[in-house]
């Protein structure tokens, strides 16, 4: 099967390009960090992945809008598409910042507010993604996974207020804020390089559902030539 | 009521091009149905011809997958209330609270149709169908037939103009059946239009106007109801 | 007849089947108390800990017996499927889900009061009056505030397999500020409030209610237009 | 045929149902990891007491999960009523039974291996290979502890308005051993086990296990005589 | 096989004062069948009026009330296998796991039953009933009368020699009907004892020995396949 150059193909392909420089800035020209020294060079990952899963997740939300609103299969496939790829990123910052907690703090995990956060969206958000894989009819998938995502997006800016308050009786996680510019540098190329890779991973998701979709499409049979009876209506 | 069958504001049930998909099983395709007000239709087919399925889809209970339909004039998309208002529908299903008794039934259904039922109204509606001395008797007791006849009550609740029924013969005993056929006579002279879906075609076929042979998802040959009984004969 | 006499038509069909059915209210609630037990059993005897804790669990074992309740009140509408008899009904969906959604907070308003005297005495807490008013009125929020989405959720889930599952595995993660306020704010009742703090979780609680009774009724239309 | 072959037969028959809605199990396992998570949010961010209380969590959990998977095994079996289809066949109540128990077993073995990792980072407790090996021969101890009585009562109750409270209810006081057995062993292994207790706890899961094997399965035909 | 009427061992089923109560109400009462081996045998009567009950209670899934019943000479409380072995019942559901095949159903079954069912019987068994096609679908998706097909295969799985039917044509076609009319000839000729209660009287009629019409839970009258019409004519 020949495939032409898709314009997501070169998005996909740029981002890879400017992970690798941006990687390569954050872990060999960037100065290490004071106190944490090397493993601090985890955030040129860490931060890129933790603004695009919360970008991506928005996609879905307007994504599922658009989906409920027109019915459309294409939007259905891209809200799962953006859950999906928002999913993988979630994942990624949470075993990324559970090895750099190991590292610096010590244990793998803490009840801190931007962990708790990013813990309990990415339990939403599978949620939804449970409840698509149990309904079996295309159309009915496509508006429950609208509907659940709408409903898990809008609990995120609740569940980051909540958990703020929870634990604002107890000394809140120390980190870094004051940033060298050669540490700006590859975060903000790394930042970009994940966003297009997220792009790129959501748009062959979208195509994978729909392509799927097309194969479950048997187009309508041959109508039969009616026999016998004139029309008598 | 005059009619042109052209016109669809004066139509029962019109439906243009009407398909539905199940995965990749089309349960009914091609189907262009005119009905007038005031019709008894008889939908016939073998096991898995899509009489379920059309009736469905004519009710609002699935979405087409393909092609529009009209039923009074009113688009079900548009006017879902309006249209559940004119139409009811008896399918396999009983519809049944089985904690709550025969009266207590009739009753939840007339209020959310909003309307009021006296209990002496409801004792004379279960008196049609044999069940007033089981009126205080918690429905999920019933039998197969008892259920059936109680639901069946939901025609005659409202003042539906389209009434359709899905094998509204089957588990009723030979009483129970005559009632259902008078009942549907009784529609026919008040002018309300009825589709039902019925295996028991020597039944059926009398009471009805037109009658539809479906197979495979598709209406295969229509006529009148006598002249069904030949069809499937040297058909099926 | 308008949208809201439907709705209450809706409440009443649902208080005489839970009136017919007085076992389902009876069980949830000792489910309820099952659970305050297990806590106690899995903590262990240290009693500090276990007073520590009590706010939290017994949060915890009204979270356990709504998800419960709420996925109840949808088996008794499938079970002849009955949901399909109403909806073919001319019953607005509004008027269902409101109607369903509110019969559902009066179900769950019902378990702190039986409930908390028994965590107060399992857990050896004291609670004067007043904070079991404040408490009771807490609770009265979070239940509207779970039912909004639970009701939502469990009519979408009734129809599939292992609904109890997915039930509240969709509905927990979304409602960690109910729990999270909830919490916060009855633990605070229990230890005494010096800080007066309780007002804003009340606050949090009040407005997720809010939040989710407005954006599920506009979504639970959509959610039925093809049957449940 | 023999009574252990139809036993397996049933076997095969749920391990295939299990495949087709493979849904069930994970969504079982995310209702464990959510409940996880549930409990640290209700005792605090205090992660002293998070980690006192790890073990009773981690068990807490376990058993929540069990008993929802319990309770689908027999909502497949009803929907159709096809558990009348099997009892009208002449199969032995008690291979039935026995299948039904095993499988069971087996599903919730597949939990620990899951949850425990989860619980060891939430609750940030340290374990090595050998106590994690040590935990998971436990668990396989109370899985079958839990399903023998949980089959029975799974059964009895699953054609009952409000199974899934009913089961629960009927299931946790008396599992309590299990429970406790769990507990106390698996907080033994996670804080170290410094007098070698675990053994009699183990010793304790056992015989719960055997003790219930065999009762309920004496039990289980008279169950069913009238259908379930 | 001769036979001789007083002699229970020689008959497939003996029923004794047979009673069974449902909280107030006596579903049935005083039923005393004989029934020999190698007759077919019809149960008629109004809705509610006790066929399933008594169904039910030959195929061991309910405990009468009162009375006592032999199968084929077999006590059921003593025997309870053995009978499970000897008869087979399709009731009012279907039985069916909605997420297996049609082709696992059938394995499914005949494993349970003791024996193994090679894939090409099976699919000649699906054939008979015209499901070869949908043979790798999930029951689930399949219509109501092709459960009842599906369901009804049970009978032919093994080698039951008593065979209780409980409305086995409602829901069929034409075609499937006519099926199975030919099944219970068949069973007829090969010895085999059919017990069925059906609404669908001309054609259940003409296939039975003899005819029981059941009251409110008891026998009221008795007789032969062409009398019970005239019969129920006169009485319902
Ligand atoms: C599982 C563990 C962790 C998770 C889930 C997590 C999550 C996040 C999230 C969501 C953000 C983006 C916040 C925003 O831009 O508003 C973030 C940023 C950041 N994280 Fe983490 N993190 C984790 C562990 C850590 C650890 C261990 C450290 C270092 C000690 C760390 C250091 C940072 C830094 C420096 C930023 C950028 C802060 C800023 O932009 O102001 N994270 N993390
Ligand atoms: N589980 C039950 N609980 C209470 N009453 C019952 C139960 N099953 C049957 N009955 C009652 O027993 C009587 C006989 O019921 P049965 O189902 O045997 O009738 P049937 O002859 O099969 O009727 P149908 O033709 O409608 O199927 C009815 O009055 C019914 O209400
Ligand atoms: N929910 C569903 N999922 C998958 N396939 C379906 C579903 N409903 C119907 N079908 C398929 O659509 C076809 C038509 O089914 P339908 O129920 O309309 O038939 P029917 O004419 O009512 O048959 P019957 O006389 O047996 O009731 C069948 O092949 C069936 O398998
Ligand atoms: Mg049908
Ligand atoms: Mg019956």
């Amino acid at each position: 099967m020949t495939r032409q150059f898709k314009w997501d193909s070169g998005i996909g392909l740029l981002g890879l390009l400017l992970l690798f420089v941006g990687s390569y800035i954050g872990l060999f020209v960037a100065p290490s960090e004071r106190y944490m020294g090397e493993v601090q060079r985890i955030m040129y990952v860490h931060v890129p992945c933790a603004w695009n899963a919360m970008l991506v997740y928005m996609l879905a939300f307007i994504f599922a809008i658009i989906s409920l609103w027109t019915h459309r299969p294409k939007w259905d496939a891209a809200t799962t598409a953006a859950a999906e790829v928002g999913i993988v990123l979630n994942s990624l910052l949470l075993v990324q910042g559970s090895i750099w907690a190991r590292a610096t703090w010590g244990v793998w995990w803490d009840w801190d507010v931007r962990l708790t956060t990013s813990l309990i969206m990415l339990l939403l958000f599978a949620g939804v993604l449970a409840l698509r894989s149990f309904v079996h009819d295309a159309s009915r998938r496509a508006t429950w996974t609208a509907i659940a995502t709408i409903v898990a997006f809008v609990d995120v800016p609740l569940v980051y207020f909540c958990v703020r308050w929870w634990r604002s009786l107890h000394q809140v996680q120390s980190t870094p804020d004051t940033v060298a510019p050669m540490m700006v540098v590859p975060l903000r190329i790394n930042a970009f390089a994940i966003l297009f890779i997220a792009i790129w991973m959501m748009t062959q998701r979208a195509r994978l559902e729909l392509d799927r979709r097309r194969q479950d499409q048997v187009s309508e049979p041959e109508r039969l030539a009616p026999i016998g009876g004139s029309n008598n209506a | 009521m005059s009619i042109r069958a052209t016109d669809s504001a004066t139509l029962a049930i019109q439906t243009r091009g009407l398909g539905k998909r199940f995965g990749r099983q089309w349960a009914l395709a091609h189907c262009d149905l005119q009905v007038r007000p005031g019709e008894v239709l008889l939908l016939a087919g073998a096991n898995g011809s899509g009489k379920t399925t059309l009736l469905r889809l004519i009710a609002g209970l699935y979405k087409p997958t393909q092609g529009s339909m009209t039923i009074y004039g009113m688009d079900p998309d548009q006017e879902k209330l309006a249209c559940r208002r004119t139409l009811t529908l008896v399918g396999h299903d009983n519809y049944l609270y089985s904690q709550l008794t025969a009266l207590e039934m009739l009753q939840v259904w007339t209020r959310l149709r909003g309307a009021e039922l006296e209990k002496a109204q409801a004792i004379e509606l279960l008196r049609e169908v044999d069940l007033h001395d089981r009126r205080d008797y918690p429905v999920g007791g019933f039998s197969a037939g008892m259920r059936k006849r109680l639901t069946l009550l939901r025609t005659r609740l409202e003042e539906p103009r389209l009434v359709l029924l899905d094998e509204p013969f089957s588990a009723l005993d030979a009483a129970g059946q005559n009632l259902i056929e008078d009942w549907i006579e009784g529609y026919r002279s008040a002018g309300k239009t009825v589709v039902l879906a019925s295996h028991n075609l020597p039944r059926s076929s009398r009471l009805c106007d037109r009658a539809f042979l479906l197979q495979e998802g598709q209406i295969l040959w229509q006529g009148t109801g006598e002249a069904i009984l030949d069809q499937v004969g040297t058909t099926v | 007849m308008n949208l809201i006499g439907q709705a209450l038509t809706v409440v009443r069909k649902d208080l005489l089947l839970e009136w017919r059915g007085k076992g389902r209210l009876i069980s949830v609630l000792m489910f309820g108390v099952v659970t305050l037990l297990l806590f106690s059993f899995a903590v262990g005897p240290d009693s500090t800990l276990l007073r520590a804790a009590a706010g939290g669990f017994l949060v915890l074992a009204l979270l356990l017996s709504s998800t419960l309740g709420l996925s109840e009140s949808f088996r008794v509408e499938q079970e002849q499927r009955a949901i399909e008899g109403l909806l073919l009904l001319p019953v607005d969906p509004i008027a269902l889900y409101y109607g369903k959604t509110l019969s559902n907070t009066l179900f769950l308003m019902l378990l702190a009061p039986v409930l908390t005297p028994v965590a107060l005495i399992l857990y050896s807490v004291q609670l004067d009056l007043k904070g079991l008013a404040v408490l009771l009125g807490l609770w009265t929020l979070a239940a509207a505030g779970l039912s909004a989405p639970g009701t939502l959720y469990a009519a979408m889930t009734s129809r599939l397999q292992s609904q109890d599952v997915l039930l509240p595995l969709l509905l927990f993660p979304l409602v960690i500020p109910v729990l999270m306020g909830a919490v916060k704010s009855i633990t605070l009742i229990l230890t005494g409030d010096p800080m007066s703090q309780v007002g804003s979780w009340a606050a949090l609680l009040a407005s997720f209610a809010i939040i989710y009774w407005s954006l599920c009724g506009l979504l639970f239309p959509h959610a039925i237009e093809e049957g449940i």
